[in-house]
């Protein structure tokens, strides 16, 4: 587990620098700049159609934007894939739960790990020596996030078979376990009951603590929101309307007028 | 209800993540070895050995090729018996040329030029999925019968086209004898079954589920799909291939093209839905249930009186595949394996019913 | 025997068994401990469920935790006498904690984990506790907020780390942090640990447990290791525990089976024992670990039976004519094979294949495969339960004990179980029955004292040695021991017979039809009892005989039921007419009241338990006219419905008259 | 010159018959998006039908009890296989396309036998020689193959007008958008399948007499219809025009490749030479020629 020192905001991790992306003359993001300091939550919020999943998309490598830069751990990089994005420590969840239905908790908490694997097909098909005692300590690991995040008890089931809650924090858990430095959420908490919000945002912030992991979430919960992230920066029309602490935000008139849906 | 599961707690997670954790399962398995090693050879005939067992196991062995592609890694073929054709043309090919290989070498460098064959005709699985996949896989299919028919450095020039493999001997002990080639066939899909097991159980196992569950999740993880395609696209035409090389060289002895057509590439298609996609065991499954279906059809009939003639009995094959096909992704999708694991799951549990 | 009435037995210790050799010289838990880790290094000692696997510790490697621990604890500058305070769930450090304490010197005193703040406050106060060591955080939480009420406690050690990054208290200190105190004064001084236990003797305190009384303030019982050390021995002797053995810790640290059960037999005979992964996993970790001995009261008894038969209800036919018939079997045929009695062929072949068919995946899927040995105590059990289990070829045998008395007093040895008795007094156990019927016994294992409760001890523990239990209890022809109630409830009929009131209403409530029974006749001619009905059996069984009913009242007073519950009564006396004692409490009349007895109207406690005198002057005009020879009698009460509105009951009950049976103690003999 | 376009010819009106068994292809896949791996099956099933009916009764009776046959076929597959399957993902039901096929090809056989049966609907068979005033000595091409060209113009015409103008059609183009939407014309999913399929069963059935009358009907007609796979590929696979297209080209390219590349190779290139065209398509054009882009969305 990455050992940071508790929430202590620090430096700019992650840059977005007048983004621009647009699908077949459809602009979804234009001109979007914001950063993302190390160890802090950073929300982005915006009604829908706003780009926020578009930038959660742009930040993992998964769009390419035709304009712009993003600047991760002080490198510039313009089109990666999604691979990249992941070996370089950006790590995310989706709206739509994206697990693998097959596999159970444990398997797909596993892959998470995969990138920090490196035993060999041969040393894989004898499953013994070297590549069975790195299979063993990445076992270990994760054993630590399904006891962080406490899914014990649903350790072997396919994870098809369980609730959608429980399904999210699977996910999470997947994510945790690339040990990322950045940890993208889109939506952790939709379709959640008040009980299962209430424990996301725990795991959320004991994530952010204990492991000193930056988080940027998408999330449409306005009270969550305000709640637990540390700067908040506001999409509508696939542009920025506002940047800062909560407070800022919140009274903002261009965000109340987007969330009111005053015409532009 | 045959297990004793109370008391079999794991202290180490390598006995927990142990093929069989369970004891009674490890007795199961020996059970089985034991016969296959020790009781068949002492006690089958001739014929059940190599009328059976040896297709059996060869045919399982294929459809784990085939099995660690689809069911694994979620990408259909339709070419495995371009791929095990590869491996027969190429152990005939090391033979001839080399005759001082060994056995063993010439086997795993056939499934080598399988595997290499089968990244080529992989390489489409990265821009196209599903059937436009299966289709293009079929194409694999098409060339490689062609290849082998047409280019004659292949079949050595043979005129008829037809090839046939030498003596065979491995440390200068010839295999000869219908127990001999049993008990090497046995040998080697004993182990290549471990090692598809313990693939799929692990990092690269994990990498092609989590391609064939969710491509895109997978890639976000940091799955690069070019290596987990593409490696189990090697792995996969590897045992085809020495599948392939068994098949000729073990089997069937001499030879020609047809032998690996795309009748074999659909009957392998075969086993491994009925035995389940995703399962090692359910290759053995679906192997025997393909090959029981035929000799049920002979005999059944035959012992009730009223014989059926050869055309009917292929004709009924064709039906009854056909209709197994439809009947297990409807109400069974993970096939024969999926059975046994739930009537296993109800043995663990009796008397209760959940 | 005679029949005759016996009111003193004693058993001889039974001496010359392989633990008691191997352990010639060790006084105390931490020499046990040194013992175990030469004679067992290799062998594990502590398990735990946790990360996904049991994670296991050898003696040898519990030797060195501990030591590093008891280093650390000294160096957080704990004296000899001071007492440590030990809050949580079953978890190994937990236990070595507690020995670790014992090495240096300090009394371990185990805190019920799921006391709330204020109640750990008391003990923490009344034991003067210098050292916490708890689970978590949430334990911590509760430390934190009595912490400066009581000055005395000084620092608080932490098991589990998760959320205690924030703590910054100087006082609060890790697990792992003080382990490694203790590593550097042990790399210091490597002979501390050795010389600190050599400082300790038999009769130390090893321990200090507090009860939670039923009344008033819980006592801390004193017990020194000679008491916890030989009571262990003792019973492991008993029933042959040996270091093969494997265990469940699930029942509170606080408690003194678990502290006797995992901690006392576990260092003496050697064995294992595990801790679940939380409270909520128990049933899950019980099968997989598959104990070889285990303890439970007859509740969790219970529990599991009723989980056994809701889950066959859903089975398929064939698996349910399947286990009803070998079940029925088994009842027949399993306690007498327990019991290495002679049994016919045919029914030894039946009983095997039913084995092969039920009983053993029923075991297996409960997680009783490898059960060689269980316990059950604290109240009493029903014999439908208890033959269940035993039947099951599952060796569940009843005991008597008291934390005063390190536990053991009274054990049922192998071949002579029964459901209704609690066995004869265990090895170097004395136990004599007062005029009062009140139960009193001499043993090793008697305690010091109530920490700080002079008083307390002198009114329990006579003079010369004997500790009143506060049990009302008799013998019987086989020498079994049997508690009928608490000594305080216990009166006598008119004649002088006495009247266990609370034995009478178990008896009943054994029926599947009677929920609830209160008896009466303290003072009075005859025994009598208001019988509440299982509206579910009763209903049940009404159904299948055609009883059409309109309600719970019209069910009570029908006649077809004061006829079931005629029979159930006349059972109960013919049991009675075979103990010398009771059998002229038989009951003679009875009634069935018109409405369940319920917690909202203050006539069970919260607990689901009678309240005798409340009830007794709610409904006097039934009891009047039990006494009076009256065929019916009136009666109106006021009610609170489910919505909480208050309402008036009335209703017109029968009298029901019962046989009773001539003492015929002789039967019972066979 | 006038031999490049009697093959070229030649290729094209083998293209107009990979066509005709890729239409049946398309017309599944646009409106339910399963890719029936059983056209093939059922284009020998249709023929064999049609040549052992003719020998008991009349050619336009035994043409009708033909199209009566597909549709009941059409009706069981929709109740035996679609329905349990629905909302299953598409390489299922793939698979299963191939278990009816394996099923249609030894039920036609058990039921109508497996000898090779000669269809004759007194089709013109004679070659002519066209394009005399283009090349010199014109083009020889067999009567049979404008026939064929000409039946499967009338098709893919009929098929246009059924799908542009009727009602049903228009039902089934929406099916092909958007399930959801498909409801509210106001024609069950079940029905539409059914039609869909006895549609394709009829295209399989035309497809049948053409192959049938050229080749004779036989078992390898189940196994030539995999010929139609590549020309998918390159028409796209809901493209109807893409369909007669990627015919037209897979039939002239491979029997040209054929001609002039072939003997390089030692022959018989034309087995596989129209799967590699088409995977080489695939790498450029994953779509098709006519086929709808396929956007991955996250």
């Amino acid at each position: 587990m990455t050992s940071a020192g508790g929430r202590r905001i620090g430096d700019v991790l992650l840059k977005v620098e007048d983004i621009s992306l647009s699908f077949g003359g459809v602009r979804a993001l234009t001109g979007v700049s914001f950063d993302i300091r190390a160890h802090e939550i950073r929300a982005i919020i915006g009604p829908n159609g706003a780009g926020k999943s578009s930038m959660l998309n742009v930040i993992n490598g998964f769009y390419h934007p035709q304009q712009g830069k993003i600047i991760f751990k002080d490198i510039a990089r313009t089109d990666i894939g999604p691979y990249d994005a992941a070996s370089r420590g950006i790590a995310r969840t989706f709206q739509n739960i994206a697990l693998f239905r097959g596999m159970s908790t444990l398997d797909n908490i596993m892959t998470g790990r995969l990138l920090k694997m490196k035993e060999n097909l041969f040393w894989q098909a004898l499953y013994w020596g070297r590549a069975k005692k790195e299979e063993m300590e990445h076992r270990a690991v994760v054993e630590r996030i399904i006891d962080f995040l406490e899914i014990q008890s649903i350790r072997k089931v396919p994870v098809g078979r369980l609730p959608y809650g429980l399904q999210k924090r699977v996910e999470l858990g997947r994510a945790l376990a690339m040990e990322p430095e950045l940890l993208l959420l889109d939506e952790p908490m939709a379709g959640m009951n008040v009980e299962e919000k209430e424990d996301m945002c725990r795991f959320i912030l004991d994530v952010n603590d204990e492991f000193g992991t930056t988080i940027a979430l998408i999330e449409h919960d306005m009270g969550v929101v305000m709640d637990i992230s540390d700067r908040v920066v506001v999409l509508d029309y696939g542009k920025k309307i506002a940047d800062g602490t909560p407070d800022e935000v919140r009274g903002n008139q261009a965000v109340i007028d987007a969330y009111l849906g005053v015409k532009h | 209800m045959l297990y004793r599961e109370a008391g079999q707690f794991k202290t180490t997670y390598g006995d927990d993540q142990a093929i069989f954790p369970i004891r009674q399962d490890r007795l199961g398995m020996a059970l089985i070895l034991l016969i296959a090693y020790v009781a068949l050879p002492l006690f089958a005939t001739d014929y059940f050995i190599t009328s059976i067992m040896i297709p059996f196991l060869i045919y399982a062995l294929a459809a784990i090729g085939l099995n660690l592609l689809t069911g694994y890694c979620g990408q259909v073929s339709l070419g495995t018996g371009g791929f095990m054709a590869v491996g027969a043309y190429a152990a005939y090919n090391f033979t001839i040329r080399m005759p001082e290989l060994n056995l063993i070498v010439v086997f795993i460098l056939a499934g080598g030029c399988a595997a290499m064959v089968g990244v080529v005709f992989g390489i489409p699985s990265l821009r196209i999925k599903g059937f436009y996949l299966a289709v293009a896989t079929l194409a694999a299919q098409f060339f490689l019968d062609w290849a082998f028919a047409r280019i004659k450095w292949f079949t050595n020039y043979t005129p008829s086209g037809s090839v046939a493999a030498p003596p065979l001997d491995i440390f200068g002990f010839a295999i000869n004898t219908p127990d001999r080639r049993y008990f090497l066939i046995l040998a080697i899909v004993t182990v290549m079954a471990l090692a598809a097991k313990n693939l799929v159980r692990g990092r690269v196992g994990r990498s092609w589920m989590a391609i064939r569950d969710m491509d895109i999740a997978a890639e976000i993880i940091g799955i690069r799909p070019l290596r987990a395609k593409l490696s189990a696209f090697a792995v996969s035409s590897f045992y085809a291939g020495v599948a392939g090389a068994l098949w000729a060289f073990l089997h069937l002895g001499a030879w020609e093209p047809l032998a690996f057509d795309i009748n074999r590439s659909f009957i392998l298609l075969f086993m491994v839905i009925i035995g389940g996609l995703g399962s090692i065991l359910g290759c053995f499954l679906g192997a025997a249930f393909i090959l029981m279906v035929p000799l049920a059809l002979n005999q059944i009939p035959t012992a009730l009186g009223i014989p059926l003639s050869t055309a009917m009995i292929s004709h009924a094959e064709f039906m009854i595949f056909g209709a197994m096909i439809v009947f297990f992704l409807i109400v069974e999708p993970h096939g024969l394996a999926r059975l046994w694991a739930l009537g296993k799951e109800k043995l663990r549990l009796w008397p209760f019913p959940h | 025997m005679d029949g005759s009435q016996q009111t003193t037995m004693r058993r001889p210790a039974i001496g010359g068994g392989r633990s008691r050799a191997r352990l010639a010289g060790c006084d105390t838990f931490p020499k046990v401990l040194i013992a175990n880790a030469k004679d067992f290094a290799d062998r594990a000692a502590s398990r735990e469920k946790d990360l996904g696997i049991w994670q296991t510790w050898t003696w040898s490697q519990v030797l060195e935790e501990t030591k590093k621990l008891a280093a650390g604890l000294s160096a957080l500058g704990a004296k000899r006498g001071d007492k440590i305070a030990i809050v949580g769930d079953n978890r190994p450090r937990l236990y070595w904690t507690m020995c670790a304490a014992q090495a240096i010197g300090c009394i371990p005193v185990p805190v019920y984990q799921d006391a709330i703040a204020a109640e750990m406050g008391f003990v923490i106060d009344n034991a003067a506790a210098r050292f916490a060591v708890a689970e978590d955080q949430e334990q911590v939480d509760k430390l934190l907020q009595i912490k400066d009420a009581h000055p005395n406690l000084e620092t608080i050690v932490f098991e589990d780390a998760r959320g205690m990054r924030h703590y910054t208290q100087p006082f609060l200190l890790s697990f792992d942090k003080v382990q490694e105190m203790g590593a550097a004064l042990l790399q210091r001084d490597s002979g501390f640990f050795e010389r600190e236990v050599s400082l300790g003797k038999g009769d130390d305190i090893a321990v200090m447990l507090y009860t939670s009384g039923t009344t008033g303030q819980p006592k801390g019982v004193v017990l020194t290791h000679t008491n916890v050390l030989i009571t262990s021995l003792n019973a492991a002797e008993l029933d042959n525990l040996t270091e093969n053995e494997e265990t469940l810790a699930y029942l509170p640290m606080a408690w003194v089976g678990d502290h006797v059960f995992s901690l006392g037999q576990s260092y003496v005979a050697g064995f294992a024992v595990g801790c679940p992964e939380s409270g909520a996993t128990v049933m899950t970790d019980l099968r997989e670990l598959g104990p070889t001995y285990f303890f439970a009261p007859p509740r969790i008894w219970e529990n599991i039976l009723t989980t056994v038969m809701i889950r066959m209800e859903d089975a398929g036919a064939i698996k349910r004519w399947l286990f009803k018939r070998f079940m029925d079997h088994a009842k027949r045929i399993g306690p007498a094979l327990l019991d290495k009695k002679p049994v016919g062929l045919v029914d030894r072949l039946l009983y095997r294949l039913g084995d092969l068919l039920v009983y053993a995946p029923l075991r297996n899927t409960l997680g009783f495969s490898r059960i060689r040995l269980a316990y059950t105590a604290g109240e009493a059990i029903g014999p439908d339960i208890f033959d269940f289990y035993r039947s099951l070829g599952i060796n569940v045998k009843q005991l008597y004990g008291m934390t005063e008395a390190s536990v053991f007093i009274c054990i049922q040895p192998d071949g002579e179980v029964k459901p209704d008795t609690v066995g004869p007094p265990g090895p170097e156990v004395e136990v004599r029955i007062e005029e009062s019927g009140e139960v009193l016994f001499k043993s090793p294992g008697v305690f010091l004292a109530y920490y700080k409760n002079d008083k307390a001890t002198a009114e329990t523990k006579t003079a010369d040695g004997w500790v009143r239990t506060g049990d009302a209890g008799f013998f019987g022809a086989d020498g079994h021991l049997r508690i009928v109630d608490r000594a305080k409830d216990v009166g006598k009929l008119a004649d002088g017979t006495l009247f266990a009131p609370k034995y009478l209403e178990n008896k009943l409530k054994f029926f599947p039809y009677i929920k609830e029974a209160v008896a009466f006749g303290a003072g009075k001619d005859f025994a009598a009892a208001f019988i509440n009905i299982d509206l579910a059996a009763v209903g049940n069984w009404a159904e299948r005989n055609g009883i059409v009913y309109g309600g719970y009242a019209e069910l009570a007073a029908h006649p077809e039921v004061y006829k079931l519950i005629k029979g159930c009564v006349e059972q109960v006396n013919r049991d009675l007419s075979h103990e010398t004692t009771l059998a002229g409490s038989q009951i003679k009349r009875f009634l069935v009241l018109h409405k369940e007895l319920d917690a909202d109207d203050g006539e069970l406690t919260r607990t689901r338990k009678v309240r005798r005198n409340f009830v007794q002057d709610r409904y006097l005009p039934l009891v009047d006219a039990l006494f009076s020879g009256a065929q019916r009698a009136h009666v109106e009460t006021e009610v609170t419905f489910e919505d909480g509105r208050k309402g008036r009951l009335q209703a017109d009950l029968a009298i029901g008259e019962a046989e009773r049976y001539p003492l015929d103690p002789l039967k019972k003999a066979s | 010159m006038g031999f490049f376009v009697e093959v070229l010819f030649g290729g094209f009106l083998a293209g107009v018959l990979y066509a005709l068994v890729a239409l049946g292809f398309v017309l599944i896949f646009k409106a339910s998006g399963v890719f029936n791996f059983a056209q093939g099956a059922m284009v020998l099933f249709a023929a064999l039908s049609l040549v052992r009916l003719m020998e008991w009764m009349p050619i336009p009776v035994a043409l009708l009890v033909s199209v009566a046959i597909m549709i009941v076929f059409a009706l069981v597959v929709e109740r035996l296989v679609l329905r349990p399957l629905v909302n299953q993902e598409g390489i299922i039901l793939f698979m299963a396309t191939i278990g009816v096929s394996y099923f249609l090809d030894g039920f036609g056989q058990t039921v109508w036998g497996s000898e090779v049966y000669t269809l004759d609907l007194g089709l013109p068979k004679e070659p002519v020689i066209i394009l005399e005033s283009l090349f010199e000595g014109g083009v020889l091409v067999n009567k049979f193959d404008l026939v064929a060209a000409v039946i499967a113009g009338v098709l893919v015409t009929v098929l246009a007008i059924f799908f542009q103008k009727t009602r049903i059609g228009r039902a089934l183009r929406a099916v092909a958008d958007d399930h959801q939407a498909a409801q509210s014309v106001g024609i069950p999913l079940r029905d539409i399948w059914v039609i869909v399929w006895s549609t394709s069963g009829i295209v399989a059935l035309v497809a049948g007499i053409v192959w049938g009358s050229a080749l004779g009907v036989q078992f390898s007609i189940s196994l030539v219809a995999l010929k139609a796979l590549p020309v998918l590929i390159l028409g796209g696979f809901t493209s109807v025009p893409g369909a007669i297209i990627g015919g037209l080209i897979i039939g002239a390219g491979e029997k040209l490749a054929e001609v002039y590349i072939g003997p390089t190779f030692g022959g018989g290139i034309e087995n596989w030479f129209a799967y590699m065209l088409a995977l080489l398509f695939l790498l450029v054009r994953p779509q098709g020629l006519f086929g709808e882009r396929i956007i991955e969305r996250v």
